[in-house]
């Protein structure tokens, strides 16, 4: 896509005019199989937005089932979704549950993952250390199509007889190992992802390690870099555990063993021939020890992207930036061991849950840190209210009220009543919707500039703007109220419950909001798309920007630099007393 | 129930133990309304004060900032005192504190499967009849060995649960087929039920009424309409069911297992 | 492990011959220990303690780790100790838990 | 104007390492935490079980010996390849791959072995509690009976059994001694089966290393020692995997 994408469209020859093209490269090599860091961040971002917004339009979908349980869909629905799903308009609680689980996998493993560190990470990183491409081109090919398999297996999942996984996201077993063929495929798909993300993380610590350009030491990167940096090794070292469960359940299904089932169970009355003795918390153990630590994966990148553009936009240095780096690694270390946190309701004794209590406040430390350094950096600022500043801002009170909120979850005793109600869901929503979503809005309208030579429109770009923010807190406020009410999540008709019943109207007020999120996008896609073409040209530095990726032409041509930069200060030297602008690039020698 | 006592906010709470939950709960959030609202503020008038505008220009100099860490240090101690203070110690009275035999609590094993809670009193002899998975059949949902004579008093119910008031219950927790997790929101109640494991839980009852006992954990399809009905009765009411069904007999019983 | 000279080399294939006999005897030794049918918990201490040496034989000479860069050694402490987080989860698991199995 | 990545070949001069090198170890620091996680699973499903049996009871300890050697040996030849590329001697590089390669096959051909018997062997479980070992004589669905001839038992060694019919609804369960037959099964064939994909992983590059990628042994030595330094790392540990797999699940 972007500025290359378009010249395609018209003819081959115009790009030589920009004489960024040294080989001939066919189609295929430049836009499909490219080595290109940069044509591979755009493909893992594309194909990441696509994602999103289809797990999204499956959370529409089931928004209805929720506000009205007892009313049938519209026989538009019913035509599309056939008497297999929705037999005369009526959602399948089966049905149901298949959304719900794809919603989670697809958001998390193929939306916000690509698109935070396959996207950003691939165009933004090597660019913003001064190098040239990753240290592995080639890997990093594969690393993208690897993924682009396993997302083809989940969608085609959906197809299969029993349909999609329907265990939810979290595959607990028993219920994933007895439930249709659409969790095998889940689980193949699931290690196509796991190596994706494996060939990726080592991918980006050999770039970063060996390939920063001369002068810029570690405390001289820029906070993003440190962000990706520590994701990288979270995905290296946690992933592998899931795959090795991935296995496990696998044999489950397919091999007839019994890791995950226990001696005796009855299905239907019936005695299930299993040999037994397996351990079904064993699954939750192994699932967790990676998805505690993915849910950093999920914030810490779009951290990062805060960071950036906050810095830029206040004209003033991170505050705190060393402090900041000391907790992102402190971070990421500690996510290892909270991760039992999860399972406070599977029977945990005193000491146990001792531990793992005290290790989860210990954890909100360094995320108070983080915050509180950004918050300060705003004091005495001068803060320009662009596009991305506007979503970088809006993500500081949003992560906030998702990481409060995690507060009661990890308390044992709170969690007695708020353990796998809505509650929960409101509290990760706001940190991976209101707060990760919208720091990677920031991203899009910030690097835009860089990947097409062209801007995006500011007013839609505020539309977006104040219809994401207002609805998305529509959508996911009113769950606390009704995770405080009692009501369970993953629950395909909570009116039959008492307590449920009566936090009904809240329920159809969050689903309102999420259809008009839906329609608030409508200005993201059409800015998308239409400024690639259309969108104001800018210079190769349009936010007066001092980190490296800006010395760049826009968009960066194969090998990135005209000239190999080096690096003279810090990464976020604005408004320095007596330099003669109000920044002093990273890669411009003292005058 | 005339007029509906769920709302917006908490269930009632008719269990001894769940106050403290309550508690906490409340504690925890003016400790985050309190945190929320002192950056709120911060920060709202940093978005005011310092906007870009002719004439105004940053500072590269960093503000002195003590208060930061004077906030960061308050929020560890308050998260020390509410894991210390708060959590802990009504999580090992509800996990590791069984009621005492003086107490004189009622057990009560729970069986669940895809989609219903079942229940096994003891019955009058106070000691449950052996079970085995093999005997689990549409009329025997328990999987009762009906050949033991310490079963013939058992009481199996399907989706219904007595149970007096002011006297402590003790669920003994399996499960047939997947992971539920009993949820009694007015008792403050959750737990796993995990196959293969029987964990138990208790709590007591300080009010009569008509509730709901619901599973928390997705356990398939079915997973929304897994609610059983449960009554807590006055002592003597409860007494008076009981004898109701001992002296239902051996036949009748069965129908109360289907 | 460096730009080595012909006579580095040389000295380094007599290590890995060395190397290659001592795991020989270590496999001989540990089946041969085997074959006691000892108590469970010397069973394992032993045949743990005699893999470790093994393992760490080959870890040491033909993986040249005993000669390896500092970032080599920062990647492998930090794997390890997550890797010791790894084996603590079946003693939390059937440690932790106020269930009993059935 | 496309810089070059640099440090392919050459160490960087902080880390002291080529990218390859770095990459590889951080590549095994994932695959300590993979096999780490089977580890885990292994010591607590064998903590929680009750009947869990003793390895050298059920699986064979000689072949598994000898495969232990063989493996050991091919490191050793995959160590010799790559000095011999750095003493430049391509003969003998030659030599020592192909034998590195041959050794993996055998140990594959050996698994085989190992592996086969293993489905041939069953167990069926009766409903009143009792088991037998043996083999099966008939197995036809049309039939309510399987036709089934017991193992000889350690008393009486030489005693052979006829084949006896055993009736359907007198089965629990029957199974091969494949994964599905208990948990012990189930980790031995997962764990080894993993190990196995490994090797045969091994093997792939390997053989590219010995045919078509050796060319660059005379384009560019340096590189190519590099890679044989690489593939032989991922190599070694394969075989050090192999050194724990060995005793916990056959000797313990
Ligand atoms: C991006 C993802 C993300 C992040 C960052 C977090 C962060 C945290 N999470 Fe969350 N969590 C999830 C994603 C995330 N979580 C998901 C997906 C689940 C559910 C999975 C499932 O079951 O399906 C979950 C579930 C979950 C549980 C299990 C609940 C249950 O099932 O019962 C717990 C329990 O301890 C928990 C705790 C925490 C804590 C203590 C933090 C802490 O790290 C938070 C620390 C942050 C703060 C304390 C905020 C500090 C900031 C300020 C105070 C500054 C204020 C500033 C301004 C106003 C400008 N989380
Ligand atoms: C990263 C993770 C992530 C994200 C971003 C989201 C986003 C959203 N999620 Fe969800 N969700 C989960 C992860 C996530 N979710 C998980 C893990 C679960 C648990 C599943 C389980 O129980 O197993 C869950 C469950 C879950 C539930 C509970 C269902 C249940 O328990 O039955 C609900 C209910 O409302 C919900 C709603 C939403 C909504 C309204 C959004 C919205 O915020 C969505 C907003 C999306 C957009 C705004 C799309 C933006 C993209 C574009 C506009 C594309 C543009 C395209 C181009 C330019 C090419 N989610
Ligand atoms: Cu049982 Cu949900
Ligand atoms: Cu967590």
């Amino acid at each position: 896509m972007s500025h290359d994408d378009h010249h395609h469209g018209h003819s081959h020859g115009s790009a030589h005019a920009h004489g960024d093209h040294h080989h001939e490269l066919g189609f295929w090599q430049k836009y499909v199989f490219s080595v290109d860091h940069k044509v591979i961040g755009i493909q893992y971002a594309v194909t990441a937005l696509v994602f999103l917004f289809f797990g999204f339009t499956l959370m529409m979908l089931m928004r209805y089932q929720l506000a009205y349980p007892k009313g049938t869909f519209p026989s538009f629905f019913a035509k599309i979704f056939g008497a297999a799903n929705m037999p005369g308009g009526t959602m399948l609680p089966e049905f149901y549950n298949q959304l719900g689980a794809m919603h989670g996998t697809i958001m998390v493993f193929l939306g916000v993952v690509p698109l935070a560190v396959g996207g950003f990470g691939n165009f933004v990183l090597p660019l913003q250390i001064g190098a040239p491409d990753m240290a592995f081109p080639r890997l990093n090919m594969a690393s993208y199509w690897v993924f682009f398999v396993g997302g083809v297996v989940m969608l085609f999942s959906f197809f299969v007889t029993g349909g999609a996984a329907q265990s939810g996201w979290t595959s607990y077993p028993p219920l994933s190992n007895i439930a249709p063929f659409g969790q095998t495929l889940w689980l193949i798909g699931m290690v196509f992802l796991i190596t994706s993300s494996l060939l990726g993380s080592v991918n980006f610590i050999v770039t970063t390690v060996q390939l920063r350009a001369e002068g810029l030491s570690f405390f001289r990167l820029p906070f993003f870099v440190w962000a990706q940096f520590v994701t990288a090794f979270l995905l290296l070292l946690a992933f592998p555990p899931l795959e090795a469960a991935g296995v496990l359940q696998l044999m489950d299904r397919v091999a007839g063993t019994s890791f995950f089932m226990p001696e005796g169970l009855v299905v239907g009355n019936r005695m299930v021939e299993v040999a037994g003795e397996g351990n079904p918390l064993l699954w939750q153990h192994l699932f967790w020890f990676l998805a505690h630590p993915e849910v950093y994966v999920l914030i810490l990148p779009a951290m990062g992207i805060v960071g950036e553009v906050i810095a830029i936009n206040t004209r003033k240095p991170l505050w705190g930036y060393r402090l900041v780096v000391y907790s992102v690694i402190f971070l990421g270390f500690m996510s290892f061991i909270v991760w039992a946190h999860h399972m406070f309701m599977t029977g945990m004794g005193t000491t146990m849950s001792a531990f793992f209590q005290t290790t989860t406040m210990i954890i909100s430390i360094p995320s108070v840190i983080i915050l509180t350094a950004f918050v300060i950096s705003l004091f005495g600022a001068s803060i320009r209210y662009t596009v991305p500043m506007m979503f970088a801002l809006a993500f500081l009170p949003m992560f906030a009220i998702g990481g409060l909120t995690g507060l009661p979850l990890g308390l044992t005793a709170a969690d007695i009543h708020l353990h796998d109600t809505y509650y929960v869901i409101g509290h990760f929503h706001y940190v991976v919707a209101p707060g990760t979503l919208m720091g990677l809005f920031a991203g899009v309208y910030h690097w835009f500039p860089k990947a097409t030579g062209r801007k995006m429109n500011d007013m839609l770009g505020k539309l977006h703007f104040w219809g994401t923010l207002i609805f998305l807190n529509g959508a996911f406020l009113p769950m606390f109220w009704i995770g405080m009410a009692g009501v369970s999540r993953r629950l395909y008709d909570q009116t039959k419950y008492f307590h449920g019943d009566a936090v009904q109207d809240l329920t159809v007020l969050s689903s309102w909001s999420v259809w008009l999120l839906g329609i608030a996008q409508i200005p993201f896609i059409i800015n998308f798309f239409a400024s690639m073409r259309v969108g104001k040209k800018v210079s190769d530095n349009p936010w007066a920007a001092t980190t490296l990726e800006w010395a760049a032409p826009s968009p960066p041509p194969h090998g990135n630099f005209a000239v190999v930069p080096v690096v003279y200060r810090g990464p976020y030297e604005y408004s320095v007393p007596g330099a003669a602008s109000d920044f002093s690039p990273q890669f411009v020698a003292k005058a | 129930m005339d007029t509906s006592p769920y709302g917006w906010w908490f269930p009632p709470n008719i269990s001894m133990h769940g106050a403290g939950i309550d508690r906490i709960i409340d504690v925890v959030h003016w400790f985050m309304a309190v945190l929320f609202v002192g950056w709120g503020i911060f920060f709202v008038y940093c978005l005011i004060k310092f906007r870009a505008r002719p004439g105004h220009q940053a500072s590269y100099q960093l503000p002195k900032a003590k208060i930061s860490k004077v906030a960061e240090v308050g929020v560890l101690v308050f998260e020390v005192f509410l894991l210390v203070g708060l959590s802990m110690p009504v999580w090992s009275k509800y996990r590791n504190d069984p009621p005492k035999a003086e107490e004189n609590p009622m057990e009560i094993r729970v069986v669940a499967e895809q989609f219903a809670w079942n229940f096994h009193y003891p019955g009058a002899d106070g000691k449950f009849g052996r079970t085995h998975p093999r005997f689990m059949a549409a009329d025997n949902l328990i999987g009762l060995d009906r050949s033991d004579p310490l079963a013939a008093d058992d009481i199996a119910l399907n989706n219904k649960f007595y149970m007096p008031k002011d006297r402590p219950i003790v669920l003994r927790l399996t499960s047939k087929d997947v992971i539920h997790s009993i949820w009694i929101p007015v008792m403050r109640v959750k737990q796993d039920v995990i196959p293969g494991m029987e964990i138990p839980v208790w709590f007591t009852a300080t009010q009569t009424g008509h509730y709901q006992i619901g599973c928390a954990q997705l356990c398939g399809n079915n997973h929304f309409t897994m609610i059983s009905d449960l009554f807590v009765q006055e002592p003597e009411e409860f007494r008076q069911w009981q004898l109701e069904q001992k002296s239902s007999g051996g036949e009748e019983e069965e129908e109360e297992d289907a | 492990m460096g730009g080595h000279g012909a006579e580095d080399i040389a000295k380094h294939v007599r290590v890995y011959v060395t190397v290659f006999a001592a795991l020989l005897v270590l496999t001989i030794v540990t089946v041969g220990v085997a074959q006691f049918h000892l108590p469970i918990r010397t069973a394992v201490a032993l045949a743990m303690l005699i893999a470790l040496i093994k393992g760490s034989l080959v870890a040491c000479y033909f993986m040249h780790l005993i000669s390896e860069k500092s970032i080599i050694y920062w990647v492998l402490t930090l794997t390890v100790l997550f890797f010791v987080f790894l084996m603590l989860l079946p003693v939390l698991d059937v440690g932790g838990s106020t269930g009993s199995p059935l | 104007m496309s810089a070059e990545i640099k440090y392919i070949t050459e160490p960087h001069p902080i880390t002291g390492v080529s990218n390859a090198k770095l990459g590889i170890w951080l590549f095994l620091a994932s695959e300590v935490m993979l096999f780490g996680a089977l580890f885990s699973t292994y010591i607590l499903l064998r903590v929680g079980s009750n009947h869990w049996p003793h390895g050298w009871e059920e699986l064979n300890v000689p072949l598994a010996t000898i495969n232990t050697v063989v493996l050991i040996a091919s490191s050793v030849t995959m160590v010799m390849a790559w000095a011999s590329v750095k003493l430049n001697q391509f003969g003998k590089f030659r030599m020592y791959l192909g034998l590195t390669v041959l050794l993996a096959l055998t140990f594959l051909v050996i698994k085989f072995f190992e592996y086969r018997p293993k489905f041939d062997h069953h167990q069926v479980w009766l409903h009143d509690g009792t088991s037998m070992r043996g083999h099966l004589t008939e197995d036809d669905d049309e039939q309510d009976y399987i036709l089934f001839t017991r193992d000889a038992d350690k008393e009486h060694p030489d005693v052979h059994h006829e084949a006896e019919k055993i009736e359907r609804e007198r089965i629990f369960r029957h199974s091969s001694f494949g994964p599905g037959h208990s948990n012990f099964f189930g980790t031995y064939f997962t764990m080894t089966g993993l190990h196995g994909l490994h090797i045969i992983g091994g093997v792939i590059v390997n053989t590219w290393l010995l045919f078509p990628g050796a060319v660059m042994f005379r384009t560019n030595r340096e590189r190519f020692a590099g890679r044989i330094e690489c593939a032989g790392l991922y190599w070694h540990f394969v075989d050090l995997v192999w050194i724990f797999l060995f005793p916990s699940l056959y000797l313990l």
